[in-house]
This record gives structure tokens, sequence and C-alpha cells, in this order.
């Protein structure tokens, strides 16, 4: 904890001695098993909140409470979530302009100039994962549209949809086909764009309703509709563009080709193939 | 009544056993595979615990994504890195993961 | 209509106008087209902190405190979030204000490179601002959980700032700055979802009513604590902070030193003293006093053994937070102002040193970057003669060490003044002889400094070879650190003015 | 009632084995790993509490446990990022201490 973490796999570097170890673990353990019995013992009164959501809910605009609770009732967390989002996004973005540069003299690669998504040309295929995402991606993406759509009603919503669609992005990188350089203009706006959504929709209905962030009943719906398709957006970019700027992080200059097929990585769904 | 404290009962067995092992085993990449199932474990006590949502988010986002970025920085960080000789830059993450 | 209009819509747009400078500066080419968005929006989140204090001291002491909240999205207390603000708040935003027109200025110069390839600004701006939407939004935040949120923005956009220049020890010590972060987080999350559990609200005002002194309510509070000490970097848990101040850029270091470290104090305090005062015991305001006095003298000792001004200057923090840690100890014994709050003369005394230290850590932290910059290098024992070269840098680093020891004229003085008096009348002598050292002390590293800089002396200037500076200054550079240290001096004879601040905007 | 039971035991136990492991793990993957566990031990405290209201569970621990676990991501992301700008940077790695 005291020392600079290692990197290599095998270092032992500063391993602490076995007294330590045990009496770190009696420590946690005592105070873990405390909390517990604290917690079993005192009974909670149960919170006044939850039948406050179910009788504002009406007004929400949304029949989810989760998504209610999320975009209406406290919209503000929300709106500083995706502002975290951004300042991950924006530590890792200048790493691929460095490399896009890099791809750009690769004989064969096109040069990724300002297009977000570029076809690769001596692309090393997996052709079994090829063959894979040709059904799995339209699936995944006609699935993301779903669950955006059913959030206001059923579980579903932004971050999920958004995680989907980042999840057929990382497919269709390992797949190998595509690639994509985040410095582009249409990269940055596409990030941003569940800020800019929220926030104009945040300032937007101020005048009308007196507070800042509070939906007209009526239009409730239609506005948190409207914040969740820009956030799905930008949730989806900058998840893939964390994805992206950790993959390609290994500089493609290295004379011999990588490894012959890409290690399949995770897909969303099962635990990581085979090696 | 009792059949439902039975699943409980394994999933949390379930769940505390593979964090254990997630952080106990010796090579990295079955520490990232472990964690991943156990990212799928917690979407399943989500459902459990009445958390449709919730499932969702943890397997797309805790279990899929988490496991595709620490999959990308193992690989990362098992090849040397290119500025010393270029014949170890070939050496991929599989050499060097089955001997200990 | 009319009552969007009315003041207390400036609170959330503390908020509203620093994320859209992100957004604007993210999307925009260009450096010098983002530095200037970035200077005109520091000044006018200035001119709305000016604004709401007048507002606040003009209309404070009649206001009921309705009008101090704002409900985001209307919902109120309980379901939806509030923003409020207090005196101490108002001080801390104030401060906030201030100090990030001058580091933006500062920065503007600091990091234009017309000609290099990797064009950091296109990183620096937008987590520069949303750090200052963090630390806004982390001082008018009255939901827990909220805090949650805004803490772990400061946590991160500070790590990439850390991390922005890319040298190796700037990483490692951004990545363990990262790690101590999340778990400091990780600890105050766990400590919300006990006090959910128990009390069911999630507002602090309403969380002050409702607490009272269990179990559970004791064992929250510990986490917090030790959550936050974490992110505070108090003695046993500083290893973070000297690096991770030390290999930052020059402004990114002033404001961590300035106000970061100040935003988890200004979290202890809130909930110490207000939110869950039930649940404080004695022993462990005493406790924390006396890990306070603790990290006085050890940052002291290592200040004065540190071989770099920034590493010097950085332990020279950690000495001084040890200072604000004293509030707790001095609020313990005056049993009037136990449950008022967020009020009375400790805390006000503790609100003036911390402006005093900001501003001076701030300033001191300019001329450390101003020197690496002209110099190339920052190791102390070969900065002799410096004095020839950089004398209004110099002159800067004087007066800020004249406000960190707390000579007459500097507002370091008067706060330490302050904290003498409350000490003496609440009879805790023994805080006196540690307030005296701790000046001492700083003595005699911020001497140090100034002797080998300004007195040649003879023998060392034949051995090595003359320190010649490699790249000139930009002006404005050196003066925004000289206005820094003004500031304390001003601030020196002015005492009414922060003072009646702390003191705005509560009902008694 | 004693389906929370199991799960807070569940919880609590995920955050010490994550704290132990955040101590003594050296290996910055493991720590990354280490830190995930404890913020799903939190989120598992979290959730239980949501389910002990009689009928529908409480939707505020809901979105905030949601918007737990994008924080955790991208904490975990920019660690990662780190750890890999570190290892391309070179070997040399200083053993400074604090």
């Amino acid at each position: 904890m005291f020392h600079t973490p290692n990197l290599k796999e095998h270092d032992h570097a500063n391993e602490l001695s076995v007294i330590t170890r045990i009496l770190c673990a009696i420590a946690i353990g005592t105070l873990s098993l405390s909390l517990i019995i604290m917690l079993i013992v005192t009974d909670n009164p149960s919170s006044v909140l939850p039948a406050l959501v179910q009788q504002q809910l009406t007004q929400s605009g949304v029949q989810n409470p989760v998504t209610a609770v999320l975009l209406n009732f406290r919209s503000y967390d929300t709106l500083l979530e995706i502002g975290v989002l951004l300042i991950v996004a924006v530590a890792m973005l200048p790493n691929s302009n460095f490399i896009s540069n890099i791809n750009s003299d690769m004989p064969g690669n096109n040069p990724s100039s300002g297009r977000l998504v570029s076809v690769v040309t001596n692309a090393q295929v997996n052709p079994t994962l090829e063959a894979v995402l040709r059904w799995l991606v339209p699936m995944i993406v006609v699935m993301a549209g779903y669950m955006l759509w059913t959030g206001a009603a059923l579980p579903g919503g932004a971050f999920q949809s958004g995680a989907l669609l980042a999840g057929a992005g990382v497919l269709v990188q390992l797949s190998g086909r595509l690639q994509f350089c985040f410095t582009s203009t249409i990269a940055k706006l596409l990030a941003t764009i569940g800020l800019i959504a929220f926030m104009v929709v945040a300032v937007g209905v101020a005048p009308t309703t007196g507070v800042i962030l509070q939906y007209p009943t009526e239009l409730a719906g239609p506005l948190i509709l409207l914040i969740e398709i820009a956030a799905t957006l930008s949730i989806a970019t900058i998840l893939l563009l964390l994805y992206n700027s950790l993959a390609t992080q290994i500089p493609e200059m290295s004379p011999k080709p990588l490894a012959s097929n890409k290690q399949p990585s995770a897909s969303n769904k099962q635990p990581p193939a085979q090696e | 009544m009792s059949f439902s404290v039975f699943i409980d009962g394994c999933l949390v067995i379930g769940i505390l056993t593979l964090a254990c092992l997630c952080l106990a085993t010796k090579h990295l990449f079955t520490a990232i595979v472990l964690f991943v199932s156990l990212g799928l474990m917690v979407a399943i006590a989500w459902v459990r615990l009445g958390a449709p949502d919730l499932a969702i988010a943890e397997a797309a986002i805790g279990a899929g994504l988490t496991g595709a970025l620490l999959l990308a920085t193992w690989r990362q960080l098992s090849t040397e890195p290119a500025n010393n000789d270029a014949d170890t830059a070939n050496k991929s993450g599989d050499e060097n993961v089955p001997h200990p | 209509m009319d009552s969007v209009l009315n003041v207390d819509i400036l609170l959330p747009m503390l908020v509203g106008l620093p994320l859209t400078a992100a957004i604007l500066t993210t999307l925009v080419k260009g450096q010098g087209l983002r530095a200037s968005i970035s200077i005109a929006v520091a000044l006018m989140q200035l001119i709305i902190v000016v604004a709401l204090l007048s507002w606040l001291s003009n209309g404070g002491t009649s206001l009921d405190t309705q009008n101090q909240r704002y409900s985001l999205g209307g919902w109120g207390a309980p379901l939806g979030i509030d923003l409020t603000i207090d005196g101490f708040s108002a001080l801390m935003l104030a401060l906030t204000a201030a100090l990030t027109l001058v580091l933006t200025v500062y920065s503007r110069y600091y990091f234009f490179e017309p000609r290099s390839q990797i064009d950091k600004t296109a990183r620096f701006w937008p987590l520069w601002w949303l750090l200052i939407v963090g630390i806004n939004g982390l001082f008018l935040s009255s939901d827990i959980f909220n805090i949650y949120v805004t803490l772990e923005i400061i946590g991160l956009a500070a790590v990439a700032l850390v991390a922005l220049d890319g040298s190796r020890a700037a990483l490692t010590a951004a990545l363990r700055y990262l790690l101590v972060g999340l778990l400091g987080s990780l600890c105050y999350l766990l400590a919300v979802a006990l006090l959910y559990r128990t009390y069911g609200t999630l507002d602090l005002a309403q969380l002050s009513v409702l607490a009272e002194p269990t179990a559970i309510t004791w064992a929250a509070l510990a986490l917090i604590t030790t959550g936050l000490l974490l992110k505070t970097a108090l003695v046993p848990l500083h290893f973070w902070l000297p690096l991770a101040h030390g290999s930052a850029p020059a402004p990114v270091s002033a404001i961590l030193s300035a106000l970061v470290v100040k935003t988890s104090f200004y979290l202890l305090a809130r909930f110490w003293l207000d939110a869950l005062a039930p649940a404080s015991t004695d022993y462990g305001l005493i406790m924390l006093g006396i890990l306070g006095a603790a990290a006085i003298f050890w940052g002291s000792i290592k200040a004065l053994q540190a071989t770099r001004l920034k590493l010097m200057v950085a332990y020279s923090t950690v000495a001084q937070l040890g200072y604000l840690f004293l509030l707790f100890p001095l609020v313990l014994s005056t049993e009037d102002t136990r449950d008022a709050g967020l009020t009375g003369p400790a805390v006000s005394a503790i609100a003036y040193f911390i402006v005093a230290h900001a501003c001076a850590k701030a300033a001191m932290f300019l001329v450390a970057g101003n020197i690496m910059r002209t110099f190339g290098h920052d190791e102390i024992a070969r900065l002799h003669g410096l004095a020839k070269y950089m004398p209004l840098s110099l002159f800067t680093f004087a007066i800020a060490g004249a406000s960190l020891i707390g000579l007459p004229p500097s507002a370091g003085f008067i706060s330490k003044w302050l904290l003498l008096n409350v000490a003496i009348d609440t009879g805790q002598w023994w805080w006196v002889i540690v307030i005296l050292s701790g000046g001492l002390m700083a003595a005699m590293y911020v001497f140090r400094i100034l002797n080998i800089a300004f007195i040649n002396d003879d023998e060392k200037a034949q051995t090595e070879p003359e320190q010649k500076p490699i790249n000139t200054l930009p002006k404005v550079m050196a003066l925004c650190a000289f206005l820094l240290a003004m500031l304390t001096i001003v601030l020196g004879f002015d005492a009414e003015l922060i003072l009646d601040l702390v003191t705005i905007g509560d009902v008694v | 009632m004693s389906q929370d039971l199991l799960y807070i035991i569940a919880s609590i136990g995920l955050f010490g084995i994550g704290l132990y492991g955040l101590i003594v793990a050296p290996h910055i993957i493991r720590k990354i790993l280490a830190i995930n566990i404890m913020s799903i031990g939190v989120f598992m405290l979290l959730v239980a509490s949501a389910s002990t209201v009689n009928g529908t569970p409480d939707p505020v621990l809901h979105a905030m446990v949601l918007t737990g676990i994008v924080v955790a991501i991208a904490g975990t992301a920019l660690a990662l990022f780190l750890a890999g700008k570190i290892h391309t940077l070179g070997q040399a790695s200083d053993k400074d201490g604090h």
C-alpha cells in the first residue's frame, strides 16, 4: 500500500512479511465482524423515500421508478455522473492522437485523419469472430435501442444501452476490420453530447418552471427520453474510447505482426473465450 | 421459503470464494477471468435482490467492459515495452503465462 | 416567471458555468481560444461569487434558512438534491473563485507552447474546469451521496492533472494518489450506506436533526473520518501527497495544496461539528487534534530535509494541514459553540487560517514553478545566487513565507493570533506550544531557502559554475505569484473582511 | 428477512477481502481488482438494505448503485491507463518509499 505498485507479473519486490499480513487480516477481520454485528443488531426503520417516490412517480413522466429517480428526482447526480465519465475520457484522449499519427505512416493503413471509423485495409481479420459479428453486432445495436426505449417503463435506460453499444464497439474493434480514431471532432462532439443535452434541457426548462432541472410535468417524458438518447451516445462513445486507448497503446510499429489472431477478449455477455 | 434461502446461500458462498480466489491466484490472467465470473455472479445476486436494472448494468459494465479493459492492460503489461530490442516485442502474453 | 430571476439562481450557476467552460474547452481547437474562454469564465465566476456574497451579507441575517437553499428540480430535500450556502462555504467559494482567476491567468502563460506537437492545453483546460465543478459542487451540496459524486470528480480530475506532463515520477505519484482517492471514496460510500440504512435520509440538514449517538452512527463517522483523512493527507496517511504535489505542474500543485486538500477538511468539519455532532465524542476530537500536532512536527522536519523546492513546499503543506485539525479540540471545551454548527471563534480562526494558507501556498508553488521554468531545475542546493536573476519571485517567496510563519503584517499572523486567543480562552495552553513551535519550524525551512537564494557565499560560488537562467520567464507569471502574496498582506491589514464573511448567512 | 442477513454478511465480507487484497497485493492489477471487489461489497450493502422495504425495493438506492458502478469503471479505467503508460515509459522502476 505504501510502496509504488510494481508492474511485472511475478515481481515480488515489496511483498509484505507474513507477520504484517496476518496482523492486517486479524485487524480487518475484527472490524468487519463488528460492523456485521452492528448491522444485524440494529433493525433499520424503513425510510420514507420509497413511499415519496411512488407518490411523485405520476408527475415524473416515466413509470420505471429507478429511471424516475435517476433522471428526474436526482438528475443533478446523473449530470455530475456523466461529468465523471468526461473527465476520464479527456484524461485518456491525447494518447489516441499520439497513436493515430503512428498508424498513419504505417504502410497499408490509410491515414485515419479526421474520420471516427476507418476501414483497416490489410488487417489480419479473425475469420470466426468476423462471422459471429456479422450476426451479433446488429442484434446488439437493436437490443441497445430497445433497452433505451423501454427504460421509461421497464428496467433499462441510458447507462445499460450505452454499455451495450460500447460492448458492440469493442467486439468490432477486436475483429480488426474497423479502426476507431477518437481525436476527430465528431468523436469529441459525441463524447460531450450527453452533457450538452443535459445542460440545455436543465437551463431551458428554468424560465417556464422557475427552477433549474425541474421539467414541466406534461413535457417530462419526452424531455427525459431526449436526455437519455444523448446520454446513451456519449456513454457508448466514452466507454469505447476507454477501451480503444487502452487496447491500442501497444505501438504497432513492432516489425513482426503480433500473435496470429488477436486474443478474443471478453464479449460483453459470456466470460472471455479460451486462450 | 427455505429453498430461496438455499439459493441465496449458494450464491453468497460462490461470490465470497470467487473473491478470495481472485485475489489469491498466482497468475494474473486467471485472476482477471475469476473477476469477470465474479461480476456475473454478482449480476445474478442483483436479480435475486430485486434490482434488474443493476443486473444489466453490472453484467454489461462491471463484468464485460471492466474485464475487457483489464485484459487489454494485462496484455500490454505482459509484452515488454518496444523500446528495448525488437525481438522481445512479439513475445506476446501467451508464452509466459503457462510456465510460472 | 419572476421566481427564476431572484438571487438564489446564482447557486446552480456556480456549478453550471465551469461545466459549460469544460465542454467548450473540450470542443474548441486552438490554445489561444481555449485560454481566452477560460479567463472570461474565471472572471464571470468571480463576479457571481461577489454578487452572492453581497446578497448574503445584506440580506443574510433577515432571510430564513429557506432562501439559502436551492432545491434542484424543485422536489425538495429528502427526494431531490438541495444546494445550500452558509458563512463557511461562502468563504470557501470566494477563495475558490479568487484563486481560480489568478491561476487561470498563470496557466494561460505556463502551458502556452505554440510549436509543441502534443498540445497539453487540449487536456489541461477541460480537466481544470471539471476540477472547479467538483470543488464548487462540494461546497454547495447538502446531500451526502451528491458529496460522494463531487469527491469522486475532484479525485479523478486531480489525478488526471497530476499525470498531465507524463514523466515517470508524475505518473507513479498520480497512480498512488488515485488508489488512495478511490479507497477514501469507498470508505465514505460505505458510511453513506450505513447512514441511509439507519436514518432513511440523504440530506445533511435532516441528518443533523435526526442523528443520535448510536453505535452505527459512530461507525459511520469513523468510516467518514478515515476516508477523508486519507484524502486530506493527515500525517499517518500523508504518504501520497509530497510526491503528487511535488511532481505536478505548478498551477496544478498550487490548486491542489490550496484548495483540493481543504475540501475534505471542510467535509470533516461539516460532519463532526454540524451533521453528526451528537455522535462526535470528546476523545475523537482530541485524537484529531493530536494527529494535527503530529502532522505539524512531522511535516516541518521532512520539509527541512527536502532537497527539491517543490517537495519542500509540499511537505510544508502536510505541516500546515496539522494547524487545521487544531479546530476540533479547540471547539471541544467551549460548550456553547458545540451545537452551534459551523460558527464560533474557533471556526472563524480556522477559516481565516485556510484563506491565509491558501494564498501563501499557492504563491510559493507558483514561485517554485517560475524557478523551475527559468533554471530548469529546483534543487535547493544549486539555487544560490538566485536573487540576482529573479528578484521579484524571491521577494514573493519571502512574503509568502512570512505569512506561513505568521509574522505580524501578514494574514498568517492574524490567523495564528486568533488561534492563540481561542486556545487561551478555552484554557488548553498546550495547543499554544504547538502553534508557536510550528511557526518556529516554518521559519527554519523558509529562511533556509532565502539564505541560500540571497546570500551567495563566496567559497560556494567558486566551486560551482554560476547558475544561468536557461529561458526567460513571462512577466505575468511572476506578477501572478506576487499578487497572491500581496493578497496575504492585504488580508493581514483588513481582518474584518473575512471574519464577518464567516458569520454572515448564519441564522443565529 | 434472512435473505438480507446473508447479503449483508456477504457485502461486509467482500469489503474486508478487498481491503486485505489492496493492502497486501503488490501488483497494480491485483490492487485494481481489490478496489473493484470492495466497491461490489459496498453496492451489495446498498442493494441489500433496499430490499428490506416490504413490497417494492427502494429505487433511490438502486439509482445510487447505478451511479456507483459507472464511477467504479471510470476510476478503474484511469488506473489501468496510468499503469499502462508507466509500463510503456520504460524499465527505470524507482523503488522510492514515502
